[in-house]
């Protein structure tokens, strides 16, 4: 009857999660946060644990792997999922966030002489400056639709990385080395040194709340329903008085600015950042991730972006008679995909609007 | 800048770009048939391509020949290279086929939404390039000698060699007996037909599954004989050639308006001799990011590529 | 005057879609736009709200030219429209659709929204409240929460009819609301259009019932070949023999 | 009879838009199917012409269960659609859509014959042979789905709302058209909103609320009938 | 179980422990590091077999050569306490990332192709290369190409790797005037259509070209060269000393190409490594493959001699003065190889498909 009592008529935990009151779901995300703070200790529950935990990598580290791919992630979710803009080139935006910090503070920069920043006082310039490449990219594609805007994405992203490679100030392969790890000491020792990767995984997942919340309250309102209603017809938007050019802007604007934060935490975490790191497969990684998880929605994009790190990761070290899967991992993966997306192509954790949608569709298959 | 560098050579460069223009051309057609038709990017169809490098190799491996091999006389040379082109049409196309068939047919029994089929196309891209990659260590494989470029006649300073001349003229002779197929011909509208409103052409008869089937193969067979031009021209394969080659082959489609096959043809030429000049003026290393500042240059008046989509829909 | 059209000529390539074509509209009226199959009375919604560029020509609103203006612009600047093809966001709830429509006028901006400040749930709630109210006006409340592909092409159009009005338009342009209805929902539909110029909007109408038209406009254009051949009162438009000779026919059953 | 379809559900995701329909339409006869706004009316005609599963019953053409075939297997066998929305392809021209019509068919001259006979009966679309679909106008679409619907010679032609969109004096054309084709041997099912013009034309008639048949009957019978006339003719 | 030591007890103590290898393992540049690897395992292998007992552990992390992978995998070795002593990381850009991680964890490295010039002077305690840098593999590929080659007009090219690149401009600049013309190419599985370069190559009139790169794009430079009937030379650096560049280009093409390396021909190798690392792994060794045997044995001389914590080999590397089958080894404070005791080597491609020791160069 309501728009309420049609979507939250959903069973499982979903289901579940929906019908109960405001409290009990207070509760269950102050755990699930609460769990998530932990995971670096997860190796020490008895008998799931260890397989948990990744071996050939340090867990704590693949955890803040983990994290800046869920950064980006939910940005790209921002775009493809909200505003339907298919980015084949986030990772340019990653890029722009990393080349940011590491020109204002590295010492082989260029800048370094007039900066010579600590990473914190980089952070804020770096972002507004992936803010303005999302707008530089914007700006063109603007009157572009859905696969020739891919292509120009994937076309910027490269432009980018070839930049990168070569050209003096950005130093190519060589790179940017002692970029500055992020502030703050604790007993005398700095908090984020470059053995422990607890703290980094930390920062990204306080980084990863605020953006969630942030995400969230835009989906939830007047932005939220433009992005949606340009995605589904943008002439019709248009005409019913959607400033799409804006919108699709801030959608650009939005995404990149989270990518930049992922660009900015790799960057503070690895201390070193070269041009090799901001390939083209990067991109499609994560627009998988996305997809897989459930473009659309923040929990699909969390759980896609985390798988697309986490499986590679954790198929280090185990090996199947003598071959290591490893070598595998990725035609392994693209296994992975195949069957996620023919079983569920909705992906894994779909928005409820999606998960309809489909349901729908699929009963509507005429006989073949 | 380099004037020189592009002046001195711009008859060579203009050559061999158009050669390898033509190869881009003709492995587009892939992409630009499947948009047509889906309304999506066959992401899997670089590994298309690169199935056809392997197989022609592999089957003149069983001739003994690799690449240190002698070149084979005239008469050699004309049956391995139809052997070795029929083999790459059959490996493409069946690799095509079972793409469509493992990553496409289920979500299409499904109605899955379209970026659903975005992202298995990329599964089945990532799976076929880097199986291939475990299996051959990620080494190269160099391509025997079966034509030794020889010089054919000479335009000014430009020598064309028999090679460029191969590659070139079947690229035309291919994409004009395609577009003879599509536009003329019954199962040609059918494929038109289902690009441009799937329910109405079943209303009309149409077996879309079939259809669909059709145009992978087509893309399949294209590509096969555009592996086997790669093969011959670079003169080396290896797991990630489709995908390198297959970004351009993508862009040459979008260029030229994708879905439109003529528009590939044309994208494929531009690419390829731009390529060449930008390298020719700026360096070797600028050569990708030219053809994408080219692409983002012409899209941005030509929203649609440079001849539009035609196999598409007009107005929505 | 609401809205003038001032001679205005559209052509695409070698098609002349209007020609010279001239009328205006005054305030709270219901005009209606009628004539043959492609005299291009579709294309004058178009030229109207932005869609195409009149080749030559101007359209006036409230004394301003839309034309060259954006769309969303002239949506805002108050005419909004339905389309004869019904282009609803099909995935969006019908009561979404209505809300895309009532933020037309909403100022939400992206960090008020991003901080949740008091404007955002002032206008959050006023226009949930606004657009199921319009969804009641046009008789859909009932399936406020479906998503609009799921609705029949009759409450699509009820929808279509309940977005455009959330834009706060002065001038509602209605291209064929009636087609796929039947004579007593036509009856429904022709007492909503009342309702809604009762509400103080004027109503520009395209239509091929002719007891529709005929029963609800104050005045009617009639265009053949993108030439306006006729202009009155109903009585007059269907006594008129050019009118009779290229639209109407022989009176039948309906006229 | 040509076509039986006994108890036939069909749901759209979780909206059952049919509730076990049974119709019949006999060899020659034009059969109309009135009803409101969400009836049923265009669901029925897709589970007919194929382009919707059904989730009961059973649909027979020409003697044969034609349930679970494909929609082009169908056409092969003489089922033709004009479709609501009108379908059309947009990227060819009006020529091409005709001829598209006649996909299945391979007699050339007979091809063209036909051609013929819908620039006659449409002298509006020869005027537009060479325009794209997309750009054509409502009612000019509409015109181009009805032609492109004969050009298959089918043995059952659907019609679903063929006056939609069309100016008076077309629809008065549109319905001559109809009884002239199935005097040639056509038969034909329409869905019309004008159901007034549709039962005075047609042999019988069903009538469809919420996805059940309510009421069936001679043409002439429902137009008499009281609650017929009520809810579907408006007060004349 | 005689053991050579004359101090069996504490040999017996220093058992239990590990030395790791760190590199790429899978991936694209996979190639070199197993070539590393293997030299570095074999190494191992026959200290174990002389003690008869599994004394000292092989530990393998696969960065995958990447900077990106690196740091992840670095934490997880320095987490292996029982770690003493590391070979690696083989390539400049993950020892930038990696490093920095081993210097605080105090685990010694000793890089046995890692030649970028700068890693020495990041004061990294814990740093040591078994190889001369990319300053002496320069001047040294410059001077063949003027004294050996005799070219008059050299065209130079690279990949704009750190290292190609690197190599290119020290060649560029010791050329001075012979250097006709310049291009770069992109890197390894970015472009295989080298036609543009190719076409300026041939009217260059050049007769070497000097490519900074791997062999894995040199291989199809070279073929496609000579397939436009170029008769030149091709000259590299240890990067293309693979027989990979000539399975790529065809051995008639690949013969008469040049390489350098900062390392002596592993066939003159003393002692029956050759044959050894055959034997085991099938294949022969390849590029760097006996300096990495060296460093293993650096190390495991040093846990010998008791040196059983990684500060304390650490220490012992500054005195180390070992004489290895490719060389002889000494560092300096920075952890670079005693200037003294560098040697470049040229090596030509023959018929064979691989490339042979052609002669030592002296520069200066
Ligand atoms: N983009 C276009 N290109 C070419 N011709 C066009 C285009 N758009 C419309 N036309 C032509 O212009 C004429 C007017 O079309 P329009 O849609 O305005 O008609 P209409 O009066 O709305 O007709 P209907 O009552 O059938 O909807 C038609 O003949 C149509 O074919
Ligand atoms: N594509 C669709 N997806 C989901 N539900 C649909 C779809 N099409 C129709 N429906 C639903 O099925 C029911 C029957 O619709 P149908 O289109 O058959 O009605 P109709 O009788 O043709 O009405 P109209 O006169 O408005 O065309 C309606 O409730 C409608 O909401
Ligand atoms: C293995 C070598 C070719 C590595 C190269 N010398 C480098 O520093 O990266
Ligand atoms: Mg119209
Ligand atoms: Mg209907």
């Amino acid at each position: 009857m309501s728009e309420k009592a049609s979507f939250r008529s959903n069973g499982g935990v979903r289901g579940w999660y929906g019908r109960q009151p405001a409290w009990v779901q207070w509760i269950v995300i102050a755990i699930a946060l609460v769990l998530a703070f932990l995971l670096p200790y997860a190796g020490d529950i008895p008998l799931i644990g260890p397989q948990i935990v990744t071996e050939g990598i340090d867990w704590p580290s693949a955890l803040f792997n983990m994290s800046y791919y869920v950064l980006l992630a939910l940005g790209l979710n921002v775009v493809v999922g909200y505003a339907g803009l298919l980015d084949l080139g986030y990772v340019g935006f990653f890029a722009v966030g990393a080349y940011g910090t590491a020109l204002l503070t590295s010492p082989d920069s260029v800048l370094y002489a007039d900066t010579g920043w600590k990473w914190l006082m980089a952070v804020p310039v770096a972002l507004a400056l992936t803010m303005v490449a999302g707008l530089i990219l914007g700006w063109p594609t603007l009157r572009l639709r859905g696969d020739y805007l891919a292509i120009v994405t994937l076309g910027f992203a490269e432009i980018i990385r070839i930049f990168a490679t070569s050209t003096t100030t950005l130093r190519g392969d060589r790179g940017f080395a002692s970029i500055p790890h992020p502030p703050g000491t604790w007993n005398g020792e700095p908090i984020f040194g470059v053995t422990d990767a607890v703290p980094y995984f930390w920062l990204g997942l306080v980084v990863i709340i605020l953006v969630i919340l942030g995400v969230r309250n835009l989906d939830r309102s007047r932005v939220g329903r433009s992005w949606l209603a340009i995605r589904e017809d943008e002439e019709a938007a248009e005409i019913m008085g959607v400033r799409t050019i804006k919108y699709k802007l801030w959608a650009f604007a939005i995404g990149a600015f989270i990518g930049g934060l992922g660009g900015v935490l790799f960057a503070g975490e690895q201390g070193f950042i070269n041009s090799q790191t901001f390939v083209l497969q990067f991109s499609i990684l994560v627009l998988a991730g996305v997809v897989m998880g459930g473009s659309g929605n923040m929990a699909g994009a969390i759980l896609g972006g985390a798988l697309i790190s986490y499986i590679p990761d954790r198929l280090r070290g185990i090996s199947l008679g003598d071959t290591d899967l490893y070598e595998y991992r990725f035609a392994l993966f693209g296994l992975v995909i195949i069957i996620i997306m023919v079983l569920r192509p909705q992906g894994l954790i779909p928005s409820r609007r999606r998960a309809m949608e489909l349901k729908d569709r699929e009963k509507e298959v005429a006989p073949q | 800048m380099d004037f020189s560098g592009l002046i001195d050579n711009f008859g060579p460069l203009t050559v061999t770009g158009l050669a390898q223009g033509a190869i881009i051309a003709l492995f587009a057609l892939g992409y630009t048939l499947v948009y047509g038709v889906l309304r999506l990017i066959n992401f899997a169809h670089s590994e298309v391509f690169l199935m056809g490098t392997y197989a022609c190799l592999i089957v003149w491996g069983f001739f003994g020949l690799d690449q240190n091999s002698a070149a084979p006389s005239v008469g050699g040379m004309l049956l391995y290279l139809v052997i070795g082109l029929v083999v790459a049409i059959i490996a493409s196309g069946v690799t095509a086929l079972a793409v469509e068939v493992v990553a496409y047919r289920p979500l299409r029994r499904r109605n899955a939404p379209p970026l659903a089929f975005l992202i298995t196309a990329i599964g089945a891209s990532l799976f076929i390039s880097e199986l291939t990659g475990v299996l051959t260590h990620r080494n190269q494989r160099g391509v025997p000698p079966i034509i030794q470029a020889k010089p054919l006649f000479t335009i000014g300073d430009t020598t064309v060699t028999n090679l460029q001349l191969l590659i070139i003229v079947l690229a035309l002779v291919m994409m004009f007996v395609l577009d003879r197929f599509i536009n003329g011909s019954r199962l040609g509208r059918g494929i038109r037909a289902v690009s441009q409103n799937p329910d109405s052409a079943a209303l009309m008869g149409v077996n879309k599954s079939r259809v669909i089937a059709l145009v992978f193969l087509l893309g399949g067979l294209m590509a096969g004989i555009a592996a086997v031009m790669y093969d011959l021209k670079i003169g080396v394969t290896r797991y990630d050639a489709g995908f390198l080659l297959g970004i351009d082959a993508f862009a040459a489609a979008v260029l030229g308006g994708i879905g439109n096959l003529r528009g590939a043809l044309l994208g494929g030429l531009l690419l390829g001799v731009l390529q060449n000049y930008a390298a020719g003026l700026f360096g070797s290393q600028w050569l990708h990011a030219a053809s994408f500042v080219l692409l983002v240059v012409i899209l941005l008046f030509r929203p649609t590529g440079l001849l539009g989509e035609s196999l598409g829909r007009a107005r929505a | 005057m609401l809205l003038e059209v001032d001679h205005v000529t559209l052509r695409f390539g070698g098609v002349v879609a209007l020609n010279d074509v001239s009328f205006s509209l005054r305030k709270g009226e219901i005009f209606g736009l009628i004539g043959p199959n492609g005299a291009g009375k579709t294309t004058c919604f178009n030229a109207m709200t932005g869609v195409y560029r009149p080749t030559s020509g101007t359209i006036r609103f409230q004394g301003e030219s839309v034309v060259g203006k954006k769309k969303h612009e002239i949506t805002r600047g108050g005419i909004a429209r339905t389309f004869q093809n019904v282009r609803l966001f099909p995935e969006m709830t019908a009561l979404e659709n209505v809300m895309v429509g009532a933020d037309a006028h909403h100022k939400t901006s992206v960090i008020s929204a991003l901080f949740r400040l008091p404007r955002f749930w002032q206008e959050e709630k006023s226009g949930r409240a606004r657009s199921l109210e319009l969804l009641r006006f046009v008789g859909i409340a009932h399936r406020a929460g479906d998503v609009s592909r799921n609705l029949s092409y009759g409450e699509q159009r009820r929808l279509e009819i309940a977005r455009a009005l959330a834009t706060n338009p002065t001038l509602l342009c209605l291209d064929e609301p009636a087609a796929g209805f039947n004579p007593a929902e036509k009856e429904e539909l022709l007492q909503l259009i009342r309702k809604i110029r009762d509400t103080g909007v004027t109503v520009l109408l395209i239509e091929h019932d002719m007891r529709l038209v005929m029963g609800v406009t104050d005045r009617i254009v009639v265009l053949e070949f993108g030439k306006k051949i006729a202009e009155g009162t109903p009585a007059e438009v269907r006594d008129n023999p050019a009118v009779v000779a290229a639209y109407l026919g022989v009176p039948t059953d309906a006229a | 009879m040509l076509l039986e379809i006994d108890n036939v559900t069909l749901a759209y995701g979780r909206i059952q838009a049919l509730h076990g329909i049974s119709l019949t339409v006999g060899e020659g006869e034009v059969v109309a199917l009135i009803g409101a706004n969400g009836a049923g009316k265009s669901t029925t005609m897709r589970a007919i012409s194929g382009l919707r599963p059904v989730s009961q019953g059973t649909i027979k053409f020409d003697g044969q269960d034609i349930t679970k075939l494909r929609a082009d297997l169908r056409v092969i066998r003489g089922v033709s659609q004009s479709p609501e929305g009108r379908g059309i392809f947009p990227g060819m021209t009006v020529r091409e859509n005709l001829e598209m019509g006649a996909y299945t068919r391979r007699n050339r001259t007979e091809i063209n014959e036909d051609l013929q006979r819908a620039f006659t009966l449409f002298p509006r679309l020869k005027e537009r042979e060479k325009q794209t679909g997309g750009t054509l106008s409502g009612g000019e679409q509409q015109m181009l789905a009805v032609g492109r619907a004969l050009m298959s010679r089918p043995k059952l032609l659907l019609l679903d709302e063929p006056s939609m969109g069309l100016a008076p004096m077309l629809i008065q054309q549109i319905f001559d058209i109809i009884v002239e084709i199935n005097q040639q041997g056509t038969t034909v099912l329409l869905v019309e909103q004008n159901a007034q013009q549709a039962l005075s034309r047609a042999h019988r008639a069903y009538v469809l609320e919420t996805g059940r048949i309510v009421k069936e009957g001679t043409g002439r019978e429902l137009l008499n009938d009281p609650a017929v006339k009520d809810a579907y003719l408006g007060v004349a | 179980n005689s053991g050579s030591s004359s101090d069996d007890t504490a040999s017996e103590g220093n058992c239990g422990y590990k030395l790791a290898f760190f590199g790429a393992l899978t991936g694209s540049a996979a190639n070199l590091g197993v070539n590393i690897e293997q030299g570095f395992e074999l190494a191992i292998d026959q200290y174990n077999k002389a003690k008869g007992s599994t004394c000292i552990e092989v530990a393998k992390f696969d960065s995958q050569g990447e900077a990106s992978v690196a740091p992840g995998v670095a934490r997880s070795l320095v987490a292996d306490k029982k770690i003493l002593g590391i070979v690696g990381p083989p390539f400049s850009g993950e020892s930038e990332a990696a490093d920095p991680i081993f210097e605080s964890a105090g685990i010694p490295t000793i890089t046995p192709s890692a030649t970028r010039v700068s890693l020495a002077s990041k004061g990294w305690k814990v740093f040591h290369r078994a190889v001369a840098n990319d300053d002496a593999q320069g001047p040294a590929a410059a001077a063949y190409i003027k004294d050996n080659l005799k070219a008059q007009k050299v065209f130079v090219a690279d990949d704009q790797s750190a290292y190609g690149a690197g190599l290119a401009d020290v060649v560029k600049s010791t050329l001075g005037s012979l250097v006709v013309q310049s291009d770069k190419t992109e890197g390894d599985g970015k472009q295989a259509d080298f036609s543009a370069l190719v076409q300026k190559v041939s009217s260059s009139g050049a007769t070497a070209l000097f490519y900074g790169g791997y062999y894995t794009n040199a291989g199809i430079i070279r073929k496609q060269l000579t397939a436009a009937g170029w008769k030149g030379t091709l000259v590299g650096g240890d990067g293309m000393k693979d027989p990979g560049l000539s399975k790529a280009s065809g051995v008639a093409a690949a013969v008469g190409t040049i390489v350098t390396c900062p390392c002596s021909p592993p066939e003159a190798a003393g002692g029956t490594f050759v044959n050894d690392y055959k034997a085991k792994w099938n294949q022969d060794a390849g590029t760097y493959s006996d300096v990495a045997f060296d460093a293993a044995n650096i190390f495991l001389q040093g846990i010998d001699a008791g040196n059983n914590t990684p500060q304390k080999l650490n220490d012992y590397l500054k005195t180390v003065n070992y004489k290895g089958i490719a060389n002889t080894y000494k560092f300096t404070e920075t952890g670079e190889l005693d200037p003294s005791l560098i040697k470049v080597w040229a090596f030509k491609f023959d018929n064979s498909g691989d490339s042979k020791a052609d002669v030592e160069i002296k520069t200066s």
